[in-house]
């Protein structure tokens, strides 16, 4: 069972995270994308602090529905629509449920379903399986997250941007496993799951 | 990064204004959006609505008017533009007859231009959409997001402007806008990469001497890279991208569009013009009904051209691309 | 020197071909010569000749067609054209009431203009003209060439041309040019030099953070060189220069062009446009009748802007300024 | 009395000159012009060379005009027409004489009577004044035409494009005058003064 006020110390410190490495996360996407990926998501983040600061929530699903909202008006690009699916999702699932590693796995469900991207495409994905797996699992810990993020540097890329790349997207960390890994991280970070 | 501007996050904002009140007699920006509206009165036509990431200009709001777009909708440099944004476009563009859109092939773009439809489905705006993927030098595989959107798309809009202006419905449009995709094919290459103003430094590197074929819109990589070398050589290598992929006959009608990647000089596209015109016409023995050449689909201040051929399958198209507009930009 | 080309030494001549080819419904080129003519038939109106040299494109020759001229003489880059030449497109713009000649204020271009004007009337062709002056950057005094000539020309194209075509006679042509040209003022600057493919260096330097106001449109050195600012600053330079020379009262009414230089992406030019307007029209309360944005009078690869002002001293020049053409580059 | 056959040879000269120096002509230019000159020259010469090796000469008049025209009809810019008109002029004063002094003293008429410039306007008015009285005192030397050349260094431009410059023109030399120099360099080499 999680607690709002816990999440939202979640979404605050991925809020940071993102914002912080704005930079990095433009580098990487410039070296297989557009460069904006940082640019994206801070932008997202911004929405998304002033929404949230602004309201109290009384259910999850609310709390969920805003920032889903937030980020697919503000985010724009590929990245906006996965990760508002991926909230719009979790604020469904929470309608039945308050176990994190259930919403986690419906918000994975909601990217998918949008997306259409399969483990071992190169993209969020990859990051949020295993991530999910290990919820699911009870183990959580940032070496699972950092280890999923480290394989997407040897996977070729078939989905967004970085395919136009080909063999060349190898040797490179995707962008969005890099921000998913913000997510996930933030969420230790904010103690979500000890609540 | 040295650039006309003030603050990089507003630039899409000013632009936007700068373009309504310059062209306030064509265009109009609807309050509060990202969305640039056609003043032309409503007469119970298809709406046309187009749009994605800014940077691209003219496209896709200096196409925006009588003939061409109902509205166009600006994202965020090289970013695509939100649903709600799009929903804003179509919400204008709609006459009661339904809402066609014009999408190039960037996941980005696919899924924030499909969640907008859907949302304008909920609204009871029905919508139709196309999928532009012009861009050969990227394969079409399931490895790939598919073929991207290229200049070509400028070609989709004159030509379904036309269309919806003689009153085409939603469903002809759906039918003229697959086939004339299907008979569309552009490749560039460029001599200087762009500045995203968010980014502030180029998006990729270039030699001095260096040049890059099939380069994407965005900077996305091209196929090879060579150093510079004799216009008519750089039209040959284009040419020969094209041929392999189109099946020419001597003969056969094509509409041709040699367009400027935002910093090339006219002069410059105007003497690739005449290279690609002797390959072309003299050489092939194509037909070339229809002739362009300009900035239409840039990438910031990228240098470089593209060239978009079209296979003209039925002569109503040519009309259709003569077809008096009033815009901005064609 | 990166650019798309040949032979430096032809790219004149491969230009105009290209040209040619792409709209020959609308212009061709006269053989064995560099002038560019438009295909509108003959109807004994004033003949409306311009030209200079090469790397303003659209200037000159995208401004030759129905309404606007009746053809241009295109010289080397950056250098005018010589007599001969200029004689040939007077000869094939004659319809028997004599032609109207536009020349911009270089020492090169008035005196290869003059001496044409005495070919042509050995000829039996009564020949006019106007020297066009705009630029304040410069001072008009006996110590220099005298203002220059710069985007200016394409407003001066647009009235004259609408009032040959309304059958205005050559007498009355030359009342309104000289109407037109004492009201005209224009000013640029520029962030990056041009390169004349012939030269092949940049003709100034200017530092990474470095802008020069006041420059001319060969890269004539302007009036002070200052560190890049925003586009607002930018814009309130150029509009205090243009205050002091024209004398403004709120609710006059004027003409703006914001005319980029060849290299500047459409983004920057409407978010400059966008600061122009506030200043002009907000601040200044000036009736901004006619605006226009775009790549009009440009010097080939040039990053930079420049603001034309011209006072619409009779009401007729906006209809002018709005008629239609049928024209490559207006 | 001059000879058309050294005549030829010192328009030969000089062609061969500007065309040698075209990248310095155009430096020249580049300080206080557009940059052309020098390619300007060149393109005049190479057609000069065409028109008068196809000719065969009865008379200095139709030499000069051949000249005159063709730099008219080639040159353009500002070089062009006064270029041309300096040997349209010489050809009309052909008629009447073949003295080379009385020649190039209508030949500085016609560069004035087009261009408008008077001494010390830094043009090549500035080169010619000097060599022309030189001549008409019979002491043409390299020196003198090479005096008046650096002469147009300290002048400041009040005609053509370099006028713009104002004061920062002075300082440097002035294309038109290093072209006239050339051409009466290729004079004394041709040895049409000794003829
Ligand atoms: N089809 C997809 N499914 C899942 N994630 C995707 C897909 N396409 C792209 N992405 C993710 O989006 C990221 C890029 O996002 P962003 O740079 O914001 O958008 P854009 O590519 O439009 O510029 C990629 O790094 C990848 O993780
Ligand atoms: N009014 C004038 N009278 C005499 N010579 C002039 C005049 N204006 C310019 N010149 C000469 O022309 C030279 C420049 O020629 P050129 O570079 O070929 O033409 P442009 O200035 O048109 O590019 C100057 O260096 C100067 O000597
Ligand atoms: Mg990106
Ligand atoms: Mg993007
Ligand atoms: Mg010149
Ligand atoms: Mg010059």
């Amino acid at each position: 069972m999680v607690e709002i006020e816990s999440l939202k110390k979640w979404i605050e410190l991925y809020g940071e995270k993102v914002t912080e490495n704005k930079e990095h996360l433009n580098q990487l996407d410039s070296d297989i994308g557009d460069g904006d990926h940082g640019s994206n998501l801070t932008r997202g983040a911004a929405a998304v602090k002033e929404k949230v600061s602004e309201s109290e929530y009384e259910n999850l699903s609310d709390f969920f529905k805003d920032i889903g909202m937030t980020l697919v008006s503000k985010v724009g690009g590929a990245s906006g629509p996965l990760y508002g699916s991926a909230f719009i999702s979790m604020a469904k699932q929470a309608k039945e449920s308050d176990d994190l590693a259930v919403l986690l796995e419906a918000g994975l469900d909601g990217i998918q379903k949008r997306g259409k991207a399969e483990a071992g495409e190169k993209t969020m994905v990859d990051e949020w399986i295993p991530v999910v797996e290990a919820l699911k699992e009870n183990n959580l810990t940032n070496k699972v997250i950092e280890d999923s993020l480290q394989k997407t540097k040897d996977m070729k890329a078939t989905k967004g941007r970085a395919s136009y790349l080909g063999d060349r997207s190898i040797g490179h960390i995707d962008p969005g496993a890099q921000s998913s890994a913000y997510l996930f991280e933030s969420l230790l970070e904010a103690g979500v799951l000890n609540g | 990064m040295k650039k006309i501007m003030n603050n990089p996050g507003r630039i899409v904002d000013e632009m936007l204004d700068g373009m309504a009140f310059a062209y306030d007699s064509i265009v109009e920006r609807i309050p509060e959006t990202k969305v640039i509206h056609r003043k032309h009165e409503k007469n119970g036509k298809v709406g046309l609505v187009s749009g994605g990431g800014s940077g691209h200009e003219p496209a896709h709001a200096g196409f925006v008017g009588k003939g061409m777009l109902s509205s166009a909708v600006a994202g965020q440099v090289f970013t695509s533009p939100t649903p709600d944004q799009v929903l804003e476009g179509i919400k204008a563009a709609d006459e009661g007859e339904g809402v066609f859109l014009v999408i190039k092939n960037y996941t980005g773009d696919v899924l924030n231009f499909d969640m907008a439809k859907d949302l304008a489905e909920l609204e009871d705006i029905e919508v139709e959409s196309v999928v532009v993927d012009d861009d050969i030098a990227v394969e079409d595989s399931t490895f790939t997001a598919g073929k991207r959107g290229v200049a070509g798309t400028v070609l989709v809009h004159k030509i379904l402007g036309a269309a919806a202006e003689e009153g085409y419905s939603l469903k002809e449009l759906k039918d003229l806008a697959d086939k004339v995709v299907a008979n569309l094919a552009s490749i560039g290459l460029s001599l200087k990469p762009a500045t995203n103003p968010e980014v502030g430094k180029p998006g990729f590197e270039l030699a001095a001497d260096e040049i890059e074929f099939g380069i994407g819109i965005h900077g996305e990589p091209g196929y090879r890279r060579e150093k510079l070398q004799p216009s008519k050589d750089l039209a040959a290598e284009l040419v020969n991208q094209l041929k392999k992929e189109q099946n020419w006959s001597a003969g056969d009608s094509y509409a041709l569009l040699v367009n400027g990647m935002g910093a090339t000089p006219l002069m410059e596209q105007f003497v690739f013009m005449n290279d690609v015109k002797k390959l072309l016409s003299e050489k092939e023995g194509l037909e070339l009904s229809f002739r362009k050449v300009g900035d239409y689909m840039t990438s910031i201040d990228m240098a470089g051209v593209s060239v978009t051929l079209l296979k003209l399958e039925d002569p109503k198209w040519i009309e259709y691309l003569n077809a008096p507009v009033d815009v901005i930009g064609w």
